[in-house]
Order: structure tokens, then sequence, then C-alpha cells
């Protein structure tokens, strides 16, 4: 046990190491975030109140879309020389591999939804009612988004058409997600009056069982 | 003890099948040398024997554990040098094998010595030790996955082209690890195009063609 | 049709023509034996309901019937492949799933054709069933589209079948959040119930139902065949290669 | 009839998608059992035994 959380702990440090040096978070997948925002904007044609009601949707929307993109990253890191191989090799239990990966994807994204959620605060002029709801949904959605994400990358990864085919095999699979956390969002930022914290516990709920169903998925899909 | 035992073994590489059939025994204490022309199967038999590949076809066991239903086992026991450096470009060079160390398991106790050790052995000084690998040259990159691979200390060395990128120096260095990793135990199998080289360093030469083996008997020059 | 060698057997024969037979019988009682669905409201007296569009209703819900009843059996072949990895789980599997996802495609047009007249609508947002569906459609394209990215069909089974135990244990999920997505359906709690069912309009449902499982049976057997003669080819094609392989082998 | 073309594009359209699909797949079978050796057929041996 105490050798799960060391592996898990090396993989995920040395993920956000390693992406702490490339900055392709930062100078790449920011970037498309904001422009995501601004598209959404400008497409919309909308006055600053239907982009307050639409906002929570275009936040997640984007969170998605933004996650995509460091998933496929994730696997590129392990695929570009081969990586991959000796981590299979060094005898390290998949489930580290699996949670490492995991939660290096979560942390990464917990960032861009922070940078997101202040993209929708001065660009869609957002007013935060319940702070903590944002922030607790913001986090379970994120983990069970990179779940998900971790164990399709991984299953689809050494395919040559998988930045195309990551997209219809996750999202569908997603929508509850998507749709819990905009609703919960939806009361944070006062936009419904719904009970936020209701959609807060069915976020949290996808997240532990999706997450469960990934990891049992990983041993499924680790070579025996 | 036969450290490798293959029966007939067929291995596909995306539906091709890149081994035929092949039957090979090789003891503790062997230096293999594995020759051939290209497309012959070389690198498929290493990944093989390292456990990466679930056989299609024969019976087989490394190390004591079958090929088909332990491979788990085989992994953590071999250790594959391949084309590829199978390092994080954007970490050091110590970066690097800190992590490979560290994540195959290794006493805590003999982290430390472990990696100076394998430093040293490959003559990557302070200076390399701190760049990223994705500046490295060939030759430095190939040091490198050198001393990845050795630092865990596996029992079965599958070594696919050690000496491609080296220099002199780097080449020399490659044949004293092997001659000492069998003197400490181990059994070392290398694929090469360097037949004078490898030939010269290895107790048996084994001829590998389309797929499957065409001489195993050849001694080699040691 | 003389001795050439098809995927049917005398068997499967059968089955087709039991399944002709059976919808010709169902488009007859669908078409012009029951009647449609006028309904006088118990005041005004004005005439509502669904008229003729209901005769849709024989094909649409059968169609829910059997397309869920694949995407079990997919789900089953899935998780049998995972304990056996055999081939003949994988073939399951995709041919139940191929099956499932056509018919499901047919669920949403033919719903939608019916939505028109009796919704007023072609789509509807926010109606759980509908979304369910669409979703559950697009998660089996998906799954298609991941078997057909692999270049051998072996390789293919194991992400696949979890592709699919994912999807199926996802719909439940899927399903829970539409419907508290917006807490409104137009499906009333069941379309049936608000029809007089009559004896004629069940009889007419559950044999279009029956009609529909024997269809089904008979494409995803066909489809079965078909996956196993491509693995029987792809297995053919390696020993060819094996043999060629050798043959170079010895010439050298 | 009310509705006579929501209801024969419904049928219509259906019956023509599922014929369709079942013309490729006995064509696709035709092909195929050309190719392979019909030891693999299961069917043929024993029609009764389905699905294989």
């Amino acid at each position: 046990m105490k050798r799960l959380f060391a592996d898990i702990r090396l993989i995920t440090s040395k993920d956000l190491k390693i992406e702490l040096r490339s900055r392709v978070l930062i100078n790449q997948v920011a970037p498309f975030a904001l422009i995501i925002l601004v598209l959404f904007g400008i497409a919309l044609d909308a006055d600053q109140k239907s982009l307050r009601n639409f906002a929570s949707g275009l936040f997640w929307i984007s969170v998605l879309l933004c996650a995509l993109m460091a998933i496929s990253r994730s696997m590129t890191i392990e695929r570009d020389d081969e990586a991959l191989v000796g981590l299979n090799l060094s005898g390290v239990d998949p489930l580290a591999i699996f949670l490492g990966k995991t939660c290096a994807i979560a942390i990464q994204l917990l960032i861009l939804e922070i940078f997101l959620g202040v993209g929708i605060i001065l660009l869609y002029r957002s007013e935060v009612e319940d702070f903590w709801l944002l922030v607790s949904t913001g986090l379970f959605a994120c983990i069970a988004v990179s779940a998900l994400g971790t164990i399709f990358g991984f299953l689809a990864s050494g395919l040559g058409v998988r930045e195309t085919l990551l997209p219809i095999l996750l999202l569908p699979l997603l929508l509850p997600v998507l749709i819990g956390a905009t609703r919960a969002f939806d009361d944070a930022l006062g936009v419904a009056a719904i009970n936020g914290w209701n959609w807060f516990a069915f976020v949290a709920g996808l997240t532990v069982i999706l997450t469960t169903v990934g990891a049992g998925a990983n041993y499924l899909l680790a070579d025996n | 003890m036969s450290v490798v035992k293959l029966d007939g073994l067929v291995a596909l590489l995306e539906g091709f099948p890149a081994l035929t059939g092949v039957d090979l025994t090789v003891n503790a204490g062997e230096i293999v040398f594995v020759k051939g022309p290209n497309g012959a199967g070389k690198t498929t038999l290493l990944h093989l024997c390292a456990g990466l590949i679930q056989p299609k076809d024969g019976t087989g066991s490394i190390l004591g554990h079958d090929l088909s239903s332990e491979r788990t086992e085989i992994r953590k026991r071999v250790g594959l040098l391949s084309h590829s450096s199978g390092l994080y470009r954007d970490l050091t060079v110590l970066e690097n094998i800190t992590f490979w160390t560290q994540i195959a398991g290794v006493e805590q106790s003999e982290i430390d010595s472990r990696i100076v050790w394998a430093l040293e052995r490959m003559e990557l000084g302070s200076k390399l030790q701190n760049q990223k690998v994705r500046s490295l040259s060939v030759g430095q990159k190939r040091r490198t996955s050198l001393a990845v691979f050795i630092v865990r200390r596996p029992d079965l060395w599958l070594m696919d082209e050690p000496h491609a990128g080296l220099d002199q120096e780097g080449r020399q260095i490659v044949d004293d690890l092997i001659e000492e990793s069998v003197g400490a135990g181990a059994t070392v199998i290398v694929a090469s195009h360097d037949f004078e080289r490898v030939a010269n360093l290895s107790t048996r030469i084994v001829t590998l063609s389309g797929g499957a083996v065409l001489d195993a008997d050849r001694e080699g020059n040691r | 049709m003389t001795s050439s060698i098809t995927t049917a057997s005398k068997g499967s024969k059968i089955l087709g023509l039991t399944s002709l037979v059976g919808f010709v019988v169902l488009v007859l009682l669908a078409f012009f034996v029951t009647d449609p669905d006028i309904r006088f409201h118990p005041e005004t007296g004005e005439e509502f309901g669904q008229f003729d569009a209901v005769r849709l209703l024989y094909l649409h819900v059968p169609l829910i019937a059997v397309t869920y009843l694949a995407f079990v059996v997919c789900a089953i072949a899935s998780a049998g492949y995972l304990v056996k990895r055999t081939f003949w789980w994988d073939s399951m599997a995709h041919a139940a799933g191929e099956v499932g996802t056509l018919t499901c495609a047919l669920v949403l047009i033919t719903g939608s054709i019916w939505g028109r007249p009796v919704w007023n609508t072609w789509w509807e947002w926010g109606d759980v069933r509908v979304m369910s569906t669409l979703i559950l459609f697009l998660l089996f394209l998906g799954y298609l589209a991941l078997r057909g990215a692999f270049v051998s069909p072996q390789r293919a089974a194991r992400p696949a079948a979890i592709v699919a135990l994912i999807a199926v244990l996802d719909i439940p999920l899927i399903n829970r959040s539409v419907e508290w997505w917006e807490n409104r359906t137009l499906h009333q709690k069941s379309t049936l119930s608000e029809l007089k069912i009559e004896d004629l309009t069940l009889f007419t449902l559950m044999l279009g139902i029956l009609v529909a499982l024997l269809v089904m049976s008979w494409l995803i057997l066909h489809r079965f065949r078909v996956a196993w003669l491509e693995h029987a080819e792809f297995e053919q094609g390696i020993k060819t290669a094996i043999e060629e392989r050798r043959q170079i082998d010895n010439e050298d | 009839m009310t509705h006579l073309g929501y209801l024969l594009a419904g049928w219509g359209l259906s019956s023509f998608i599922v014929l369709l699909y079942a013309f490729r797949l006995i064509k696709r079978g035709a092909q195929l059992s050309k190719r392979v050796p019909s030891e693999h057929a299961r069917w043929i041996s024993s029609p009764k035994q389905n699905s294989g």
C-alpha cells in the first residue's frame, strides 16, 4: 500500500515536472481555453445577460475540450520515446500508473478551471454566489473527467487515430458529469433557482463510480 | 538451467507474423549474439523475451516463468535496451535515472549509491547530468538509456543494437558491462548488425531469418 | 442459390422467412386492422389523439425493445469475452453492437417522424428518452469506430469489450442525469397507457416486438457469421504469411 | 388515413435500411465464404446449431 502511494506520487510529480518544463498547458491549452470563451461570446452574439446565463455551460464545455488536449498530451509523453514500455517493465502496479496519470491530469485541469473561472467572471461578468459549491464541484468533476479520460487515453493509445477517436468515445460518456457540473455551477453563479448542492452530490457520486470503473478497466487493460 | 526456452513460438506484430516459429534455448551465463538481416525478427524476439508480447502460438518460459501467463513476473526481472531511448525528453539525465530507479522499486537505502554507480559507469559527468535529455547528442542519450538499463540490475539482459550511436569509448564500456554482468550471474542476448564486435564478445551466435532460427549452434569467439 | 456457400443455413433461412411473413402480417395489422387513436374530450366533445400517427408506434416501440436487448447482449458478450477470452464472445459482442446501433438509429428516425405530428416537433430537447437514446447511439458509434481503428481484430477485442461495458454501465447514469436536468418529459409516464389499449392494439404491439426480435436475431446471426469468417480469413492470412516467410527462409 | 406521409416515411425508411443492411451482410458473407475454406463455416455441417 505504501509502495502504491509512493509510485502514484512518483508518476504524478514526474508528469507535472514535465508539464512545467514543456509548458504545453500554459502556452497552448490555456490560450485555447481563452479563445473558446471569446469565440463563444462572439458566435452567440450575446448581450451580457445571456452570456451570464450560459456561463456555466460554456465553462464546462471549455473544460472538456481542454481535457481532451491534456489527456492527449499525457499519453504523448509516454509514447514519444516509448517510456511506457519502461513503465511496464518496471513491475509497477498498473493501478499506480492509472492513478498517477489521473492525478496529474486532474491537477492541470484544476489550474485551467481557475483560469477559466476568472475568465467567465471577467468576460461574462458572472457573479459568485456560492464559492464553496463552485470549488467542490470543480474539484470532483475534474477528477471524474481525468479518471475516465486516462482510461480512454490508454485504450486508444498506440492507435494512429487516437486524437480523433478520443472525443467520440469520451464525450458522450461524460454527459452526466457535464450536466451535473453545469447545474451546480448555475446555482453557484446565481443564474438558476435550483439546489446546486444536490447536483454536487450527484457529481461526487459520479466521480466515485467513474474512478472505480476506470481502475477496474485499467486492470483488465493491463497486459497479463 | 535454461534462462530462455522457446518452443515453436509465433508472434504477431500488427497482424504480421514477425516470428514464425522460434525454437531457442539460452542457458544461464551465456552471451548470445542474435544476428540476421533487417526484418528477420530480432527486435520482436527481444520484446517477446521481455514479456511484452502475448505469443500467438507455441510455448516458452523466461527465467522459469511461463511466457503466456506470467509475463508480469518476467517483466520485473528482465532489462530491455531498445531502439527508442525510453526516456522523458523534458527531464534531465539525473531526473530520468532517479525516476526509473525509484519506480523499479529499488531499496530506498540503495537508490543513491546505485544511481551514482550507474552514472559513473556510463561516464555521465555532473555537467551532463543536469541537461535535459532533449538537448543531448545521440551518443549521450544512448549512454543515459544504458545507465537506466543497468541501474535496475536485471537478470536477463536484452539489448537491441547496444553499440549504435556510441563512440569508441562508449562501445568499450558496453562490452565491459556485458562481461561483468555475466560474471555477476546475468544472461545476455544481444541483437546487432555489428558482426565483428559482438561475435568476439559472445559465447554463441544465433542466426535469425524470416522470423525463425536458421542456426543456433555456432560458437562465438569469446 | 444452388451449392454456392453463403452465411445462410437451414435454420437462418427459416428464421428469415418467418421474419418476412411476420412483417407482412404486422404491416396488415398495423395499417388496416387496428383503429386510429381518436378520443373525445369528455366536456367539449372535441376530437383529439394521435389519429393514424399511432400506427408508427407499432414499429417504434418494438425497435426500442430490440435496441436495448441488443446492447444488453453486447454487454453480456463483452463480459463473456473478458472472462473467456475466446473469439466466439468477441464476435457476438461485435454483431450485437453493430445491429443494436442500426436499430438505435431507426428508433431515433421513427421517433422523430412520429414526434412531428404528435408533439409538433422533430426533436425534443429535454425529453429523457429521446436524449438518452441519442447518447446511447453516439456511444455505440464510438464503440464501432474503436473496433474499426485496429488493424488486427484480435487486438480490438479487449478494448472494445471494456468500452461496451462502460457504455452500458453509463446508461442509467445518463438517464438519471437527463431526467433531473429538466424535470420534464414529453413522454408521459407511458405513451401506451394513454392509448385505449384494446386487445387488438396490444396484440399488434406484441407481434411487432416478436417480429423485431426475429429480424434482430437474423441480423445478429448473419453478422456473427461474417465476423467469424473475417476472423478465419485473418487467421488464414497469417498462416500463409508464415509459410511465405519460411519459404524465404529456406532460400537463404 | 391521416399522416400518411409520416407513416410511409417511417415504415418505408426503416424497412429499406434493414433490407439494405441485410443484403450487404449476405453479400459480404458470400464473398468471404468463397475465400475461406468451408470447414470454418460451422453452420454448414450442423445447420440446426444457431449462431455459430
